[in-house]
């Protein structure tokens, strides 16, 4: 299988799509300069770069969207999703729905996020949840290239706005990715290691920390079942409550500020439904109340580490059952 | 329903403006018994609408706002879907989801509507871009206040049109309010139009009650955008003479100034023009407004026998 | 005691702490037309119409309480604080923490959300949540007018960004409020009924809600405990935990969407911290993953109603203990 | 450490420039060694830094972005405390918080520094309105780039500044560069002071290599800034010589342009001036060169025997 970065593979991902359809296109602060070959295939009209402004990027995308077109928009680091939440929460989220379903609105954001380059809080910061929390909106975040190109090309092809999440620090890793013009569906979890004992789930970088901290308490005797969620919204829900159905055990894992974020809402959907197969409290490992420093060691220390899931997950195995 | 046909008679732009007052007048009253939510009604803009919607032709897409029945009649909709969506019931044009805030009307090349002030210009050079890359030839016209000019979309919305040269005609109703804040403590210039030059975009205001002068600079105005594929500004300078939304007293009006608007509405100007000229009689004006009346008590009647939604409707049409 | 509305006890609070500290200033899109009367008392400097704004309302707002002012902002309706997102999250709830420490942001950002006036999705959403988890920032929601004046002196007051959310549907309810200087604490949650049996947590419109559920509750001989929490962060977590301790079972009802919202994290934090005491799976209300119709009856429909809460606390309540 | 006095002397201009290029230089080869993170330099932007900062009194306030090393510098920051900023380290200005993006030096008056592109021009409004309501006789510069310009918070800035007469001097930066993207495919004109005509806020263009024009325009400005208290806008015209962040090949650069303006290198430009006319000797420049070439050793040797901030750090300062 040939290797590919997940920055690649997101290029991948757009040259089959546009390739198959000619009302795919892009544009963004530089994607035409930083993915001259799209332009050279596809031409200086269906890629193209843009002045600063995300405002008028999302809302370009979101009036191209309804009317015919399929963009997809680089809008750079998630901070900077903030000038464009209007575009993407008001219009692209709420105007099907407001409109008694005339519009629809297929189009693509990316937007990287996540510790890795010691770049600071105004451009690591993982907002994955505000758009789950808003309706209208799908929102998904790969953890292998392979995923995010067969999850970008699903993207593209949904009729719905999709959040595309980078984890910075996976931007550049290698990784196989099939030849093949594979997609995958949104919303479907993946069980990356099987397991009776306790449920690891996350998404993103912190996929591999877990898988980490599945050898460790594999080490220890007891076994771990890892989730990659893949897509945040929709969620598969019933992966992660038959998992904890089995395990009866729960430790959600993410770099986003634990407040109200992903790992709430899968705590909160395990206490609704799978209360009665619980043996321990769920534990919710993610990044403080803080803006990420830019200091190298500080930003690490704001990711949970493979250590210290695998330290949770002991101590919930070790407790007592309910 | 289509869009309808431009007006091609002086009478039809006037029966347009009394069925947009009379529309907008029968929910100022419903409001006040009750019956309906309050709206932002567009009462003293009458000829800024019908000017403009009069010089576009059948495949134009419109964006607009809050602020839209005008926009909407004149194009064509029907009054009684549109007051069912007001009143938020099952056949208003948005299935009575929107409300009088955010009517759009695919069918009637009215996309988008958004009460977000700002957002009609940042969806704009979308809708344009597709326009250009489908090969359609509609332009696309752009309604919005001058509170909206104020906000940072505007800028970047101009920047972008004159960039990618994209086919929209920018229309700013300038109606001298933004909700309870005056123009003049809002905005840096007196007119729009003045921040169009910064973009090399051309631009024009008119006399936004003169329902014959926002037709004409309406139609050289498209036919610029038409044959240039470029974005062009027209500012129709005309007054909001009820409140910013139903009820509201307007204690804080300047009344010279509201007074001097009344002494301009556009309905009376084109009336009495037309029948100084003798393209209208007496007897004619009186059937039109009998005409306009009629039609405003039908479309109420269907409005109010149109039902609810079902409680099912709550999430449909969420995603597609 | 007087008797205010919500809406007039936000003015007396205004005008009592503006009397107090001359630094407290007030801007937004009418403010000085709607609020006449503090034009009057303090002139048109302090008390500013602005042009429609969003974004530079809220960066005045704060570049002024970094260098030495208390700005109070209006920025009308809750969707309307999209296009002051980058603003609120990414200078004033970020600069302190980046500047290590230099700067302050004493400046409160008001907004009204909720159900009530059928004006539809861009002018009803509840977007709280996504302050709680961004970092830098504080959060209040009160559900009664004494509650709004005290809270309000308090975020004034406060050195931090505090977003102060209005329920419009509460906005023109009378209430008593005392006529004294009183202020209320940040972050503490008020018990307002006692009961052993179920906990019902909530802020906003819906503790009515609960009251009202409770209420008939009581007449089928179960105790509810009905907790206010007016601050969403900080958050009273010693306040739901005391009471779930007791009771062993939980509601948690709001308006805004479930998914990713305050019922989320609660219902987490539960599960995390007073596992053991749970007697029963923990039950979250809220609105759908759907933008809210303008339609009355959806609109009504999409708010947890009073005998919606009281139906499922009683099957908590009937359920065997886990 | 207060903010330096302004230069005087010629030659300090020159030592001022000497150094910021030094510093980047450091960077730049820290950088590619592996010791330090990429950061994006203002190499051949100096003239337009040290002519700016230069004509600004010490209670003047500065708001500055991602490329602010030189504005930093010329304001009399420690470039020791700068490279351990950059390095995360506990002795940085922001305690190895910010890194290199967002530097704020508040003993300085460099204050709430932010790399969203874009926010220092949402900010200033905020802190010239404190300037004028605290009575404190400072303007506020604003150095902003040809990219924010593009931002929708350029028009809200601009509009407001000039609505509530706050003092602000707006200082563009064009470097014909935004990132990735060459300032003509995002501006619709060919200047960011062409835009400032549109709330009528006086704006000069200057040529922004030249460190005496430069100086000259911004005492202009901040002169009528500070007894119109009313706005103003300078663009400097300028190059970014070096990629946007360290390291970038500049493959997509045009290399004739690039070549042009490397002939206009504003310290080769200064540095002659003065030998010409006889304001330097050969023996002094030496002199300055080695200066500034032992500060940074220095500066260097602090920021690396500095350490990183304990973990204890990581929620300090989130709340006041
Ligand atoms: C982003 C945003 N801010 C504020 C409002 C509240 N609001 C609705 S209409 C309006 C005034 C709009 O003024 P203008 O653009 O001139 O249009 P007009 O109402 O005068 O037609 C305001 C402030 C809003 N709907 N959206
Ligand atoms: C809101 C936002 N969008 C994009 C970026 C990424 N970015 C950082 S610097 C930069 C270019 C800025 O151009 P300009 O304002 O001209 O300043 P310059 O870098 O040329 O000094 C971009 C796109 C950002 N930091 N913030
Ligand atoms: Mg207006
Ligand atoms: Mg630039």
């Amino acid at each position: 299988m040939p290797t590919l970065t997940l920055y690649d593979a997101v290029g991948a991902a757009l040259t089959e799509e546009m390739r198959r359809d000619s009302s795919v296109i892009a544009f963004g602060e530089g994607i035409a300069t930083k993915r001259r070959e799209l332009v050279d295939e596809f031409g200086g009209l269906r890629v193209r770069n843009t002045p600063l402004a995300e405002g008028i990027i999302a809302g370009t995308a979101v009036g191209a969207a309804a009317t015919g077109l399929r963009p997809v928009v680089d809008l750079l680091f998630a901070p900077f999703l903030c000038y464009a939440m209007d575009e993407l929460v008001n219009s692209a989220g709420k105007l099907r729905y407001m409109s008694g379903g005339q519009f629809s609105f297929p189009l693509v954001t990316l937007a990287m996020t996540g510790a890795g380059w010691g770049v600071g809080a105004q451009h690591n910061h993982n907002v994955e949840a505000w758009f789950v929390h808003s309706p209208g909106l799908k929102v998904v975040m790969p953890s292998t290239p392979a995923d995010a190109k067969a999850l970008l090309k699903s993207a593209i092809r949904d009729d719905n706005p999709v959040l595309f999440f980078l984890d910075i620090g996976l931007l550049y890793q290698p990784g196989e990715v099939p030849a093949d013009e594979q997609t995958l569906p949104l919303g479907r979890a993946t069980v990356l290691r099987n397991g009776q004992d306790v449920t690891l789930v996350s998404y993103g970088k912190t996929v591999q920390h877990c898988q980490q901290a599945a050898e460790t308490l594999a080490g220890q005797g007891i076994a771990a079942e890892v989730i990659d969620l893949r897509s945040l919204k929709p969620l598969d829900e019933a992966a992660i409550l038959t998992s904890v159905g089995k395990t009866g055990r729960l430790v959600v894992v993410h770099e986003a500020n634990r407040l109200c974020g992903i790992g709430a809402e899968i705590a909160a959907l395990v206490a609704e439904q799978a209360f009665s197969s619980l043996k321990a409290p769920i534990v919710r490992l993610g990044g403080p109340d803080a803006p990420i420093a830019a200091s190298y060691p500080l930003e690490q220390a704001s990711v949970p580490q493979a250590a210290t899931i695998a330290a949770a997950a002991a101590r919930l195995c070790a407790a007592q059952p309910a | 329903m289509k869009p309808s046909h431009p007006a091609s008679d002086p009478r039809q732009l006037l029966e347009q403006m009394l069925l947009i007052r009379a529309y907008e007048e029968s929910i100022v009253s419903g409001s006040a018994a009750g019956k309906m939510p309050g709206t932002c009604t567009s009462v003293g803009q009458e000829a800024a609408a019908v000017g403009v919607v009069n010089a576009l032709a059948a495949d134009d897409l419109i964006l607009t706002n809050h602020r839209s029945a005008g926009h909407l009649l004149a194009r064509g909709a029907d009054p009684g879907r549109l007051l069912a969506e007001v009143m938020g019931r099952r056949d208003g044009y948005c299935k009575g989801r929107s409300g009088s805030l955010h009517i759009s009307a695919k069918e009637l090349g009215v996309v988008l509507t958004s009460t977000i002030v700002g957002a009609e210009l940042s969806m704009a050079p979308g809708v344009a871009l597709s326009q250009t890359m489908l090969g359609r030839p509609g332009i696309v016209v752009c309604f919005f206040g001058d509170g909206a000019a104020c906000e940072g979309s505007f800028h970047e919305s101009l920047n972008l049109a004159a960039l990618w040269n994209l086919p929209i005609l920018y229309v700013c109703e300038n109606n001298q309010w933004q909700a309870f804040v005056h123009r003049r403590e809002a905005m840096s210039r007196e007119h729009v139009a003045d921040w169009a030059a910064a973009y090399s975009i051309p631009a024009r205001t008119v006399e936004g009650n003169d329902v014959f002068a926002v037709l004409a600079a309406a139609q050289a105005a498209a036919a610029e955008v038409r044959d240039s594929r470029r974005p062009y500004l027209l500012e129709t300078c005309t007054y909001r003479t009820r409140g910013h939304l139903e009820p509201d007293d307007q204690g804080y009006v300047d009344q010279a100034e509201l007074a001097a608007w009344l002494a301009r509405d556009p309905i009376a100007a084109c009336r009495n023009r037309l029948l100084a000229n003798g393209s209208l009689t007496p007897a004619q004006a009186a059937a039109l407004a009998d005409r306009v009346s009629t039609r405003i008590a039908v479309a109420q009647a269907f409005a109010e026998a149109s039902p609810f939604p079902a409680a099912e409707e709550l999430c449909r049409d969420v995603y597609a």
